[in-house]
């Protein structure tokens, strides 16, 4: 991709107006939406890998949704849902919120769709910790709050970052939900995938030009994040971590 | 402390029932897969039984029945386990593990370091307090589990086999630590040494196939045990028999008249001298058990069968070098003999030769 | 200079039987699949396969080396990046003018582009960088009316949507688009659109395996019975 | 959204002649895609969980690539590569094999996006699982091909499912890249997503019941592989997995 | 099947270098972090050293320096580790874990089943065969483990506690399956139990702080220690000292005369006599050792110092209850008493009185 980049107007692409606001609004919006998605996300992952529950299969799959909609129409489930007419919209909007052509009708869209893999990551490391050190703290006094916090926590912490990258690299990435329920419009709700999708109709080439910041974006934090490795192999003794490798 | 328990477990065919008095210890012996880490699971709240109730001091542990399921979440039934893995968390170094039960109970920060700081030396183990349990060996991870476990201070402490991954220089003084802490507490332990038994608990409890098989004082359980295991434990050999009118005969062939003359103690520590008087007493076909120790069966060549000595002929079936002894096992006994013994012998595996040891070197008593 | 179609047909007697793919502009997606399928039964054994996306992503596609026979574009813009590519000139087959979308109930009392414009009014359009966002602006230049947009959406379905959905009180979008979305939504003209209409170019494409079925193709649309499945979908004539 | 289904109208919408070839379409690609991701995505997912080596970080950034690109870049990545001016598109070209536009790209373009579904799941879990019961097989005298076969597979096998699921899920809902990269022609590369958009510019209500039809199927299959449980805690010895819960 | 180990592990301050002969077997004992673990996880391609090189008749295990760097793989060294935890195959039931050794060798899976059979029988096991290791007890599991290691037929076998977690009714026996398996076999087994070394081991290596501290033939190195842990071991007092004009004298006060007619050899089990002369020809002020079994030191009120026999005044430490002994522990000596004697002595921790053992069941020997 980076050989159809038109290097030469790379710099005053990138800086553009539209674009450095583009660029800015993802950042915050994604942010905001990880942030969001971790608030939901961890409690969600805890009910459904450490309690059962008639129904939980059903819970599960409705998390998932929004990986399986095609973007479109996962904008219209968040309009019929959130929208002024919506099922949650209309009483909002008697309150006298408004959502929709909002900054938060982005965080929205981009919690919606990044959710899934925060909740995926950590209820599979959950279930993958198990419930013994768990069962050891009960044991030794501690009430539930203090086992998620100094126990649960602390173990699936690398599952909870890198399910947190995820889910900022998903909102980042998101365009079709945020196109169909939040709008466009430069500065407000027109975040980098947009700009890059509104670019390609003009020039393809300075599509391609933009999603390279994106990509680059998106690296970075990957990289970053998975400086927080993993606990070994939550073993007591893994001397086979630093096992031979002739 | 008083605490009771009945519980089945059906699909580990566990079905066990005991009490223990307040402030006793209970130590919980038996073969492998017999159930003792159940009984501690089932106490300390990991597993639920099929049917059952404990109570602990008035608390209700667990009510399970065809009417009524309570269980008490485990933090709330003021019970400490410390399992067969020592299970240490990994994220927390030596010292926050043991800190872990103090500050539960809230006990302040700095409070809690310094509590868990003396566990750990007294543990022997106060210079591992800022590693994590990936960087200890098999034992400084067991002792800190160790320390973790008492440092919690619980109405009830269990401990699934505390000693066994220790060396032989920790392993007395930790012995010795548990003494201390068990006195004044309610403690049930799980352990495959009788030394531990005998050092450390009021009262033995022996499963096997997930029942009780033997229960009751430390010292009667060991000096007069019931079952193979039991003998096995206490390093007696057991053979089981009957009375006969002249006294007790066993299955194959040992005959040992009952006087009121034979002496009853054999000075075998702690032992209950009522029990032969009612080997004596009991009636003609009821079973009794012999115990002899294995030094004091004598071996030779030919058949040494004199007034005041019980003798028969055996195959020996195993040859065991003890440092300085060597064991021989013969047609159900063990005997320990001289090394010097076996070279005038010629006793290698299949030999023949005769066992025999003196009627007042056995102890009798009913089963 | 169209031909007639029949007469193209008739004075031939080329058997016009192959398979041709024609990629279409969004908009025209419901008009075009009743032209193929009327064009089929012109010519038994013609096979018509529609591939419909935005004009854009179409020129895109046939410059990557798409296998098409036929591009009916949005726009005479976009027809322009694939010229090179063109078996003949464009052929102009239809024009769509903007009109204002409201929502059925109209909850803001939309009558005019200027009742658009009033602050409080939650208009959408399409962003300068699609044709109908270029003649959004045109139109609202030559009304003297500033248009100030909650939002510059990619493309006139998500106008419409949000019109639809009763998200925006009104949107700019195609007259064809007003009609076919039935009772959702209300048109209310817009003189100064009426007079900058946007125009469809189609036009057959030189790397057509096929060219005689897809320049026949591009006749039919351009003639009678073409022309009338387009007009009755609510497109002018070009 | 059931709320905003047209019921009378469901069946003869969805066994329209369109529909259902758009819905085996999107199953067989599906599917396909999937076993492409497993093939590629299992040993990328060893060499990132078991090896180290410089370039490692880079590597994991680029398998996560797909995650941000908007769908409609990634499609236009792919038509840059693989279209007939591509950069591989080419090459193969001239050997007479044409990808873009026939139901191969349809495939290429979902495993593109599924792919770091899977390699994320199963990488945490190779993590997760650790060295140790891979070391013991290696002592006990297995090759490298047995202790995969035999240990490595089998312990990671819920993870590999569950990836497999979220591949499939996300391959079923893909579309932007499908879109640009493959095309929408009836049969061929028109998948359900696609029909679903197209749907949308004439009935969106029709657009909506065909998302249903999504959903139904995903969650259905999201269903059944959960059916396939972890191993507890891989642990010796897990009487916690009965925990007692008052 | 010879070995020779020379390894360095710098982040675990482990250093330590030996050889093995063919066929013999070699028991590693030691504290806790001694690098007893350490030392099996090195020889199986577990860890890599920093530096250091060892080989498995003629193939290179591992060669480490500053200018080369060869580990093979685990696979290829033909040596099989039973760890300290026993992870089983969690996935496998037991029969197929026994089994994966013989299937790795390419054996086909009807005999690798039938191998597997057999070796879960001799464990007491093939009752087990069809659970997988989740359902199994620790000492189960701990069974399954050491089939699991001898069905995999190594050139070298590593055994890390392998009797730790057992009962005493299977201990004794999977002892003597031990013995029968490791006669003509190269193997290292890691125990805490003096015990096993004596009946399993052809020669110990003693480990303190990753490094040697004693080595030897197994009857020499327990029958005269020369560090305090392989008194512990050899279940003996230690008493480091040197040689005087008269004999031998320790700093806090003991002397033994050393004379050509004092008995040497105290019936320690293969006691090497040449040691005893070897003492009483070393030069004046050398370091020598003297050990003594608790069971003949002896405890009085008064001193009972005589020709022939050593006494010195100790304060008691510790007094332990095992079995029908009390062992006390006074004046760095441990004594073996009966109980009657406590109770007639009056002794508790802090009494006062006086050790003595004869001349002649001293062993002294040169360090
Ligand atoms: N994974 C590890 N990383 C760093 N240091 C370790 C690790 N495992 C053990 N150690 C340290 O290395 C030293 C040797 O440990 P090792 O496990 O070999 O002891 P050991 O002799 O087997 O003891 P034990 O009898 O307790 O099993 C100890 O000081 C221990 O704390
Ligand atoms: N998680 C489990 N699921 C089912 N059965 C189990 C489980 N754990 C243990 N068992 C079985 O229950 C019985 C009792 O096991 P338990 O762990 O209580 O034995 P134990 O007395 O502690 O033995 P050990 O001395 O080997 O530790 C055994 O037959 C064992 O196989
Ligand atoms: O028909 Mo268009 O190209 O989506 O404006
Ligand atoms: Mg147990
Ligand atoms: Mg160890």
């Amino acid at each position: 991709m980076a050989l159809r980049v038109d290097w030469p107007q790379f710099i005053p692409l990138i800086t553009s107006e539209s674009a450095t606001a583009a660029l800015l609004l993802s950042l915050r919006t994604s942010l905001t939406a990880t942030a969001l998605c971790v608030l939901v996300g961890v409690p969600m992952a805890l009910v459904l890998a450490r309690t059962s529950f008639r129904g939980q299969r059903l819970l599960r799959s409705l998390v998932l949704l929004p990986l399986v909609l095609p973007p479109v129409v996962g904008g219209i489930a968040l309009l019929y849902t959130f929208g002024r007419r919506g099922l949650l919209g209309g009483s909002l909007s008697a309150l006298g919120v408004e959502i929709a052509f909002t900054t938060t009708a982005v965080v929205l869209s981009q919690a919606f769709v990044a959710l899934p893999f925060l909740v995926l990551s950590l209820e599979g490391a959950l279930r993958t910790v198990g419930t013994r050190y768990e069962a050891v703290g009960a044991t030794l006094g501690a009430g539930r709050w203090t086992v998620l916090r100094r126990i649960t926590l602390p173990l699936v912490l690398p599952a909870l970052v890198s399910g947190a990258v995820l889910s900022f690299a998903r909102a980042l990435g998101e365009f079709g939900a945020t196109l169909t329920f939040a709008g466009s419009l430069q500065g407000t709700t027109r975040t980098l995938p947009l700009e890059v999708y509104l670019q390609r109709e003009t020039d393809p080439d300075a599509a391609v030009a933009l999603s390279f910041i994106l990509v680059l974006v998106a690296v970075a934090v990957v990289g970053v994040a998975h400086r927080v490795r993993p606990l070994g192999d939550l073993a007591p003794r893994a001397a086979s971590r630093e096992a031979a490798r002739p | 402390m008083s605490l009771t328990f009945t519980a089945t477990l059906a699909d580990r065919g566990f079905d066990v029932a005991f009490d223990l008095a307040p402030g006793e210890t209970l130590a919980v012996l038996g073969p492998n897969g017999a159930g003792k880490s159940t009984l501690l699971g089932l106490l300390a709240g990991l597993l639920a039984p099929t049917a059952g109730r404990a109570e602990l001091d008035g608390t209700v542990l667990f009510d399970v029945g065809p009417d009524r399921r309570t269980l008490t979440e485990p933090r709330h039934r003021g019970v400490s386990l410390l399992a067969q893995e020592a299970l240490l968390f990994p994220h927390l170094t030596a010292l926050e593990n043991v800190a872990f039960g103090p500050r539960s109970r809230g006990v302040d920060r700095g409070t809690a370091r310094a509590t868990a700081l003396s566990w750990l030396d007294r543990v022997g183990a106060a210079d591992l307090a800022g590693r994590r349990p990936g960087h200890l060996s098999g034992g400084q991870a067991q002792r800190v589990a160790v320390a973790r476990a008492l440092a919690a201070d619980p109405s009830l402490l269990l401990l699934d086999e505390p000693l066994s991954a220790l060396d032989v220089t920790v392993a007395p003084a930790l012995r010795t630590l548990l003494r201390d802490v068990l006195v004044d507490r309610s403690a049930i332990i799980v352990t495959h040494d009788p030394l531990d038994a005998f050092l450390l608990a009021d009262r033995v409890l022996i499963l096997d196939g997930g029942t009780v098989v033997e229960s009751g004082a430390t010292a009667s359980v060991l000096t007069r045990p019931v079952t193979a295991f039991g003998a096995h434990l206490a390093g007696l050999n057991l053979v089981p028999g009957v009375r006969t009118a002249d006294g007790f005969a066993s299955a194959d062939g040992w005959t040992v008249p009952l006087t009121d003359t034979a002496p009853e103690d054999m000075s075998l520590a702690h032992s209950a001298p009522e029990n032969s008087s009612l080997a004596h007493s009991a009636p003609e076909g009821a079973s009794l058990a012999l115990a002899v120790r294995p030094g004091l069966v004598t071996v030779s060549r030919s058949d040494t069968t004199t007034q005041g000595t019980a003798c028969r002929a055996a195959e020996v079936d195993d040859v065991e070098h003890r440092g300085d002894l060597v064991r021989l096992h013969a047609g159900g006994l063990a005997a320990d003999v001289a090394p010097s013994d076996v070279v005038a012998l010629g006793i290698v595996p299949g030999s023949r030769l005769f066992l025999a040891f003196r009627h007042e070197d056995a102890s009798i008593y009913p089963l | 200079g169209a031909t007639s179609p029949d007469a193209a047909a008739g004075s031939e007697g080329n058997a016009i039987d192959g398979s041709i793919t024609v990629f279409a502009a969004a908009s025209l997606t419901a008009a075009f699949t009743d032209l193929a399928g009327q064009f089929e039964e012109a010519h038994p054994g013609a096979e018509v396969t529609l591939n419909f996306a935005g004009s854009s992503d179409l020129a895109t596609q046939i410059g990557e080396g798409a296998p098409a026979d036929v591009l009916a574009s949005a726009d005479t813009d976009t027809m322009g990046r694939v010229t090179d590519l063109l078996a003949a000139d464009p052929v102009a087959v239809a024009t769509n003018t903007l009109q204002l979308a409201v929502p059925a109930d109209n909850p803001a009392g939309i009558t005019s582009l200027a009742d658009a414009a009033r602050p409080g009014v939650r208009t959408v359009v399409c962003a300068r960088q699609v044709p109908c966002g270029a003649a959004a602006a045109a139109v609202g230049e030559s009304a003297g009316v500033d248009l100030t947009p909650v939002s510059e959406e990619s493309s006139v379905t998500d106008v419409l949507g949000k019109v639809t959905s009763g998200e925006a009180d009104a949107g700019l979008v195609y007259v064809t688009d007003v009609r076919s979305a039935g009772d959702a939504v209300r048109g209310i003209d817009v003189p100064e659109a009426a007079r900058a209409p946007t125009t469809y170019p189609i036009a057959a494409l030189a790397g057509s395996g096929d060219p005689a079925t897809a320049q026949e193709f591009v006749d039919f649309a351009a003639g009678p019975s073409g022309q009338s499945v387009l007009r009755s979908a609510g497109f002018g004539a070009p």
